[in-house]
């Protein structure tokens, strides 16, 4: 029996500024029926193009060069518009990758679902996708819902039509690790539920691991290595599926890991903090309200030179606010915030040049966070000539370029435009210009999330040597608790502007105390198919903060927030 | 959504006060006046002046604006200074007979414009949309006086379809005017249409473009059910500014086609008020364009915020 | 769609055509100059019945159809009153209301036989203390009337006198031999007795229609009279619709919605357009405007009369007339009486360049430089203006042509600029003429002359019964006025009237066309 | 150690030209060069500038001079356009009236978008009370029709080229305020603009560094698009009889002398209609390349 899909020698191409970019080369795989393959791949590899065209579908501007896709034996783009309709809604069926944008913002919730056929009752799919109170939430439009209740809706639209086939295009991207657990158990349980054969495309080896029956790993557009999930992970044979998988930070990793060319990986031990490190900035009771939202509540830390502290949890737990108060871009609304040289509570422009300097911010997203008009040369002289750390034009400029090869790159880029550089090097630019005002504390603020894997695991190598070349100390921030075990010395865990527990690295990641603490621990995905999670007991829990002090003390620094067993069963209520 | 309302006419009332201080300080400073003008060349200067004081023209700016506020909001805009009829009233015909040519440009360009623009944004770079491009691009180049003169040469001198002038007063009847609206109609719905067309096709296009458009394809719905469900609501919400201020321009347009074709509507009472320099008339047409203005923005908002729940749900999120 | 939008063969072609790009491009050529104009509205005697329709520019939105008041509905006037006395074709006097009219032996006391079975169209019948009111009238202060100017210095109303309902005596304060010339003013139609508030709406009167509707600047109509005294008019109604713009006018009538632009003196281009129209013509009314540049004999260099008398030799009127007019009118020669007014005289200074220069040196004003104010109000303006600075160029002149605004001209331009350019309707009988214009202190006198001899020349005139000695004492007014008078009269233009070639019997003089005899052909 | 390093995701492959400012002009040169509206849209508004300029050389005749002698003429050897109701030649008078519409509309255009820019930007970086008085007095004069505003201006200050001038651009800096605060809004939330905020830049210094440079695109569209609706409104007041006195060369007056005399001579009113209509579609084609090849997103403009 043939294969429900066959994708033989695909090649696409993308007409732009004139000419055909090849986009997709010569790539080949079959999909049989209840099986699930992983196209696995960094941004620019080609992945999702080839997903959708299992639909029939290409994006606007690009054309089919070469190859042939066959759904259940029909040639997809062969079909009359008739045709190619029906096999849209019944055959195959796809879930995009964020459910914000591919929900239609002015239709109600229920009926895109219903519109999409198949004639099975909408507040069935919204129960088999596991969503509360379905005839309430299939009333409401797209922007009341969450991230993950619009992902669960945007699955039940594509299961409505009874599809055969399922493609997920980065189904979780950009979800919280917890709510990603929730919706990758609900594929997987669909899919053996109603024997689906499934094509997941994802740049998280964790997803793939924990899903794929099989693997295919693209590199610009060629298909580089294909097997089945175990042996991929366990004897991978290509050398750069091998230096992707070691580039992945594991949470057993007690150090940074280093990938060598063939990708062997070596685990570098974390530099030790001398105790008597002076310390660079301490907070205070600090709390920040945004209007009426009180995002940060009550935040103490310690910041001593050469020290990375992370700060770690999910989206809206007020790390990012915390960071921007820190770096005097939000005036906090109570408690102090103080460095060597003089008071943080107040806004940078109000600040002293003296201090401004001393504290850097280095942004999340590389692409807006150097003006697109200007060099990136331009973009390090600037803060060199404000803070006088460079007398005079030629200074500065010989500065930069020094600056441009201590984040490692080369100086002769100072002169291109940053549309012209990649990601990675437009973030170490960004590292570079936080440099220039030589500062004593550097904030990170989830600088390697929108990173490809391999280019991240160089970033984070860069910001380790800076802070032992440089007695730098280093703020963290970030929701990947991998990338915190391997970087940071010391790690906060924020929850709704509260920090649930804190410790050295090494204490808090093997005898976590608090449950918000095990339940993240829980949900972040290994690339390793059979990996255990490292905790299994999650109870449920409830805040006490009664009179006897707030903390549980386990030694070395490492203490938990209060808790109790919670008394009555929590509602299964979804995040 | 009863808040947004509220605080939107609030905003319109004080943008329509700031207008209306605006106009009277910049009529204020008109050289010659009403005085001599309805007088005639004939006027000897004791006439003159004897008329000036009766009409009160003697007294402070600042007292005469107070004056003219406050009667304003009992609905007595004063009478005109030629005439000597209630301005109100005359307005009142006056901007009915408009309201008749805008009815008709609004229906023509409105709707012809939505289709035609939908039409070049679906058939992108196909030859549909380069025609209504192009077609539209001449069509806002060209002047409505240059229109208007083309077709009274065309549809009244050689082929007597429709009046060339319209010969009857401020208070005909819309019978009597029916005939005569259809070539200023035209004239001013072609440049009308030309802005909205464009409007149409640029957001139809991001649109089309659009995560949720593809994914709406993707779930096999019919082209039809694609444009009509899921691509307009979006599209329209853009278009639906552009719409308004072109609805307000009219008032201003209106001026220079009911010039060309003697048409008793508030742009002619415009024309004709400051060349008579009549003050409370010159007011009263200010103020209308400005409520038109307002009004039209405010219908702007209204339809946007049906068009796009966000707006509506400010409130409710998770 | 109303019967006047039969599409005629011609037309249908007409508009096919124009749709054709090609023919919009290639347009008529051939430099068919004026002279190709028809030189009066079409012959043949009309239909009976019918409805003449008149575009008409609005006086003011406060006009009235007082015939006495500063603001008048004009074209209504010649439709609803009569006067006691009017202008006949060859500029004469003719009887109207009154039959016959004679003066004592000082031309001091006037007496009007009044004309019997004449009512007005609300049945009374008219008498001579109807005629005696409307004197009063006129002579009243409220009704600000611009003939009380002419009238005031001669009548007392308290001493108006009606011996019997058929007679009239005005007895004047100073002896005036042409006293009826000037109650042929349009401003002198006779209204019924004490109407005086009302009339302004209600337009009674004993003219050959009736009022039907008025709205000011706005649309009226009046109905045919038909126990008018004169006979029935030929048509049936009258309809008028006030048009401001004036190619809106010219498009109404080549679109055939009207048959009459009144009080419109069409311009060349759009003469030739309605020419070549298939539904309408032009009519044209010889030496119907006397186009005028009044120097002001107040303001230096014009206070000097050698200045003034080279201003005059400086230019060639023939050169102007072909210039500006292309040939439709006749050289003024700076004598404000018309070429046909009886007591025009032919006898005029020639155009002599050098001699202005000689003067001119004389005068100390060598190489002479004038601003020459001019405007868009009247399409002849600005070409006369160019023609005379061309012309007076060749005698060492120098003119600079300055344009203002239309609708500021007469209030900041007319007798307040030395030197300007504008123009008075023909037709006015010479007394009123000279009082009015040339006579110092009066409200008109654009030039700002006042010179005593003229006046007394003027006073003998009138008192002056014996018609030959009068024609002589006028001949040696105008000589005076060309050779010391502050106004150049380079010419007397023909109007071009913009009529349907439907319209028959229309004919017009001093500015009022006959509205008894004026009908359609095919309407 | 070779950083393990993917090509650049498939943006066009520009080739790494030197982006000083030099760079910069060259590759906007190439980007305008791209988009053929862009190109026939300049070709064409160039056309009327030359045209313009010369002429004095293109024509022996004075646009002023009357020579009713030959007057209501059609195309012919001695005038290629016809000549009008007072003999002057209809052709030379489309040549300079170029001027005064090109001028006017060019300098009108330059000052209201300049200003507009200045004050759009300032409202957008200070937000706050500032921007909601500005909107106030914006929207107020907004709701006033362009053409009353124009007309009142023009019938007190006269019909001179400065009041003209001015009083244009007075009445569309709010438009273009409007706009420029648009493309503003969505610049100062950038990342980079924050940065150099967190550096304690002068609200001046991050206006003319960050902001500015990024929304001259926007500025430039929008320029375009205004001279082309300048150029309509002079010369509809000047058909009203409120814009250039007679015996000025201007198209819109030469359009309402001649529009009655249209069956007679009919070039004399087409001439100046096919030069204003070009020249507008000139400028729109070109706002239209403009804004394709720059990619800036129109919709925006609308907001």
């Amino acid at each position: 029996m043939t294969a429900l899909v066959s994708v033989s020698s695909l090649s696409v191409s993308y007409r732009s500024g004139g000419q055909d970019v090849p986009v997709v080369r010569e790539v080949s795989f079959e999909l049989p029926e209840g099986r699930t393959l992983a196209l696995v791949g960094e941004s620019g590899s080609g992945k999702s193009t080839v997903a959708a065209t299992l639909l029939g579908h290409l994006r606007h501007g690009s054309r089919l060069d070469g190859g042939e896709v066959r759904v259940d034996g029909h040639d997809v783009f062969a079909l009359s518009p008739g045709r190619l309709r029906r096999l849209r809604g019944g055959t195959v069926a796809m879930v995009a990758q964020n459910a914000g944008h591919s929900l239609t913002p002015s239709m109600r919730v229920g009926r895109q679902i219903a519109e999409a056929g198949g004639g099975v009752p909408v507040l069935d799919l919204l129960e088999q996708v596991r969503l509360p109170r379905p005839a309430e939430l299939a009333r409401r439009y797209p922007h009341e819902l969450s991230g993950g209740q619009q992902q669960r809706v945007s699955i039940a639209m594509a299961l409505a039509a009874r599809p055969r086939v399922l493609v997920l295009d980065e189904p979780t991207t950009g979800l919280d690790v917890v709510t990603q657990r929730g919706i990758l158990d609900l594929v997987a349980d669909l899919r053996d539920e109603l024997g689906l054969a499934a094509l997941l495309v994802s740049h998280d080896l964790g997803v793939v691991a924990r899903m794929a029956d099989e693997v295919s790993v693209l590199r610009l557009g060629r298909t580089v290595e294909s097997a089945p999930t175990r042996k991929l992970f366990s004897r991978p044979e290509h050398a750069y599926t091998k230096r992707l998988l070691a580039s992945v930070p594991r949470l057993a990793d007690d150090g940074l890991a280093l990938v060598g060319e063939a990708g062997e990986r070596e685990i570098r031990a974390r530099a030790v903090v001398p105790p008597q490190a002076p310390v660079a900035v301490s907070a205070d009771d600090v709390t920040v309200d945004h209007g009426s939202v009180r995002a940060v509540h009550g935040v103490s830390f310690e910041l001593r030179c050469g020290e990375i502290v992370a700060l770690v949890g999910e989206s809206g737990s007020g790390k990012s606010t915390l960071a921007w108060a820190l770096a005097g871009l939000r005036a906090p609304s109570g408690g102090t915030m103080t460095h060597q040289s003089g008071d943080l509570t107040r806004l940078a422009r109000k600040r002293p040049p003296g201090l401004r300097r001393r504290v850097q911010l280095v942004f999340q997203n590389a692409d807006t966070s150097l003006n697109p008009r200007r060099s990136v040369g331009d973009a390090i002289r600037r803060p060199l000539r404000l803070f006088g750390t460079a007398p005079n034009r030629e200074a500065a400029t010989a500065r930069a370029r020094e600056l441009v090869r201590d984040v490692q790159l080369d100086p002769a880029l100072a002169d291109r435009l940053p549309a012209q550089l990649s990601g990675g090097q437009r973030q170490r630019i960004g590292i570079a210009r936080a440099l220039a005002g030589e500062p004593d504390v550097l904030i990170a603020d989830e600088i390697t999330t929108a990173l490809d894997v391999s280019v991240q695991a160089e970033v984070l190598r860069l910001l380790d040597d800076l802070r032992r070349e440089r007695q730098l100390a280093c703020l963290f921030i970030s929701h990947d608790l991998a990338v915190v075990r391997g970087l940071a010395d010391r790690v906060l865990v924020l929850r709704h502007g509260v920090v649930v527990e804190e410790g050295p690295t090494q204490a808090v990641f093997t005898d976590p105390g608090h449950p918000y603490t095990r339940e993240l621990m829980a949900a972040a995905l290994e690339p390793d198919p059979d990996a255990r999670p490292p905790v299994d007991d999650v109870p449920d829990w409830e805040e006490t903060a009664d009179a006897d002090g707030v903390w549980t003390d386990h030694g070395h620094g490492h203490r938990v927030r209060r808790w109790r067993p919670a008394s009555t069963p929590l509602v299964e209520g979804v995040p | 959504m009863l808040s947004f309302i509220a605080r939107r006419t609030i905003s319109a009332l004080g943008t329509l006060l700031l207008a209306s201080v605006l106009v009277f300080l910049a009529v204020q400073a008109l050289p010659g006046d009403v005085a001599t003008k309805i007088l005639g060349k004939d006027a000897t200067p004791d006439a003159v002046a004897g008329l000036r004081e009766q009409m009160g023209l003697d007294r402070p700016a600042w007292e005469r604006y107070l004056d003219w506020v406050e009667s304003a909001l009992h609905g007595d805009f004063g009478t005109s200074l030629v005439s000597g009829k209630p301005v109100a009233t005359e307005a009142a015909a006056h901007l009915g007979n408009s309201a008749l040519i805008a009815l008709v440009t609004v229906l023509f360009a409105v709707t012809g414009a939505l289709v035609l623009g939908v039409l070049a944004g679906l058939y992108r770079d196909r030859w549909a949309d380069h025609l209504i491009s192009t077609v539209s691009l001449v069509g806002m180049s060209i002047p409505e006086f240059v229109v208007a003169t083309v077709l009274v040469l065309c549809f009244s001198i050689a082929l007597p379809w429709f009046p060339a002038v319209v010969l009857y007063g401020p208070d005909a009847s819309v019978g009597q005017l029916l005939p005569a609206v259809w070539l200023p109609a035209l004239a001013l719905a072609t440049v009308m249409a030309a802005y909205i067309v464009r409007m149409a096709r640029t957001s139809v296009i991001d649109v089309m473009a659009s995560e949720y458009v593809t994914t709406a394809r993707l779930k096999g719905l019919s082209t039809w059910r694609v444009v009509t469900r899921h691509a307009l609501p979006g599209a329209l919400l853009p278009t639906l500014h552009v719409i308004a201020l072109n609805v307000a321009w009219l008032v201003g347009g209106v001026a220079v086609v009911e010039n060309v074709f003697n048409y008793p509507g508030i742009g002619k009472l415009l024309l004709t008020s400051v060349q008579n320099r009549d003050l409370p008339v010159i007011q009263a047409v200010a103020l209308i364009s400005a409520v038109v203005y307002v009004v039209c923005n405010l219908a702007a908002d209204l339809g946007s915020m049906a068009l796009n729940p966000k707006l509506r749900t400010r409130g409710r999120t998770r | 769609m109303t019967e006047a939008h039969r599409p005629g063969r011609r037309s249908l072609l007409a508009g096919a055509a124009c749709l054709g790009a090609s023919w919009l491009v290639s347009g008529c050529t051939g430099a068919a100059s004026i002279t190709a104009l028809p030189a009066a509205a079409p012959k043949g005697a009309p239909d009976r019945g019918g409805t003449l329709r008149i575009a008409r520019p609005p006086a003011s939105d406060a006009e009235t159809l007082d015939p006495a008041g500063p603001l008048s509905a004009y074209e209504y006037l010649g439709a609803l009153y009569n006067r006691l006395v009017r202008v006949g074709t060859d500029g004469g006097l003719v009887p109207d209301l009154a039959e016959a009219w004679e003066a004592d032996s000082k031309a001091r006391t006037w007496t009007f036989r009044l004309r019997k079975g004449v009512t007005f169209h609300n049945g009374h019948t008219f008498t001579s203390a109807d005629a005696a009111y409307t004197l009063r009238h006129i002579l009243d202060k409220a009704t600000a009337s611009p003939q009380a100017g002419v009238l005031a210095p001669l009548i007392d109303p308290k001493t108006l006198r009606t011996p019997d309902a058929h007679t009239l005596v005005v007895p004047l304060k100073s002896p005036h031999a042409e006293f009826p010339s000037l109650l042929t003013h349009y401003n002198c139609y006779v209204i019924p007795d004490g109407s005086g508030r009302s009339i302004g709406r209600t337009g009674i009167g004993t003219g050959p229609f009736r009022l039907d509707s008025f709205a000011p600047a706005g649309p009226g109509s009046v109905t045919a009279y038909q126990d008018h005294w004169a006979g029935r008019p030929v048509l049936d109604a009258i309809s008028f619709a006030s048009v401001a713009d004036m190619s809106a006018r010219a498009n109404a009538l080549l679109a055939g919605q009207v048959d009459l632009l009144s009080q419109t003196n069409l311009d060349f281009a759009t003469a030739r357009v309605v020419e070549a129209s298939d539904r309408a013509t032009i009519a044209r009314v010889k030496n119907s405007q006397w186009y005028v540049l009044p120097m002001l004999t107040t303001e230096k260099p014009f206070t000097d009369v050698r200045v003034r008398k080279a201003m005059k030799l400086a230019y060639d009127p023939e050169h102007v007339v072909k210039v500006a007019l292309q040939g439709a009118g006749t050289a003024g020669w700076d004598n404000p009486v018309p070429p046909d007014d009886p007591l025009h005289i032919r006898s005029h200074p020639e155009h002599d360049p050098d001699r202005a220069r000689h003067l001119l040196k004389k005068a100390g004003h060598e190489g002479l430089t004038v601003d020459l104010h001019t405007s868009s109000y009247d399409p002849l303006f600005t070409p006369m203006a160019l023609a005379y600075q061309d012309s007076a160029r060749r005698a060492g002149i120098r003119v600079r042509v300055k344009t203002a605004a239309a609708d500021s001209y007469y209030t900041q331009i007319w007798m307040k600029k030395p030197l300007m350019a504008t123009y008075w309707y023909t037709g006015r009988p010479i007394d009123q003429l000279f009082t009015q214009i040339f006579r110092s202190g009066s409200s008109y006198n654009e030039t700002a002359w006042s010179d005593k001899d003229f006046d007394a020349l003027l006073d003998r005139a009138r008192a002056e019964t014996d018609d030959k000695r009068r024609r002589e004492l006028y001949g040696e007014g105008q000589t005076m006025v060309i050779e010391r008078g502050g106004a150049i009269t380079p010419m007397f233009a023909d109007r071009l009237v913009g009529v349907s070639r439907k319209v028959r019997g229309y004919a017009e003089h001093g500015f009022e066309f006959d509205y008894l005899a004026i009908g359609l052909k095919g309407a | 150690m070779t950083a393990l390093d993917p090509a650049p995701t498939p943006a066009p492959a520009t080739a790494p030209a030197p982006a000083s400012a030099g760079g910069r002009t060259i590759r906007t040169w190439r980007t305008l060069r791209s988009s053929r509206t862009a190109v026939i849209g300049l070709a064409v508004v160039g056309v009327h500038v030359l045209l313009a300029l010369l002429a004095p050389l293109l024509t022996p005749h004075d646009p002023v001079a009357n020579s009713p002698s030959h007057a209501l003429l059609g195309p012919g050897p001695e005038h290629w356009a016809g000549t009008d109701q007072y003999g002057r030649d209809v052709l030379a008078r489309v040549l300079y009236g170029g001027r005064y519409a090109l001028g006017v509309s060019a300098v009108s255009t330059v000052l209201g978008v300049a200003l507009g820019t200045v004050i759009g930007c300032a409202a957008a970086l200070r937000g706050g009370w500032f921007d909601d008085i500005l909107s106030r007095v914006l929207d107020a004069v907004l709701s006033i029709p362009a053409i009353l505003a124009l007309l009142v201006v023009v019938t007190v200050l006269g019909t001179g080229y400065p009041v003209i001038i001015c009083a244009v651009a007075v009445v569309f800096v709010p438009q273009v305020v409007r706009v420029v605060r648009g493309a503003a809004l969505a610049v100062v939330p950038a990342d980079y603009v924050t940065a150099a905020r967190a550096r304690g830049e002068s609200t001046w210094a991050i206006l003319r560094r960050e902001v500015l440079p990024n929304i001259v695109d926007v500025v430039c569209v929008e320029f375009a698009m205004r001279a082309s609706w300048v150029v309509l409104l002079i010369s509809s007041l000047s058909f009203l009889g409120f814009g250039a006195a007679p015996p000025t060369p201007d198209w819109g007056l030469m359009v309402a002398e001649n529009r009655t005399a249209i069956t007679v001579v009919p070039m004399a009113s087409l001439a100046p209609i096919i030069a204003l209509a070009t020249l507008v579609v000139g400028i729109n084609l070109a706002s239209d390349g403009l804004s394709k090849a720059w990619g800036v997103d129109r919709i925006r403009e609308g907001s």
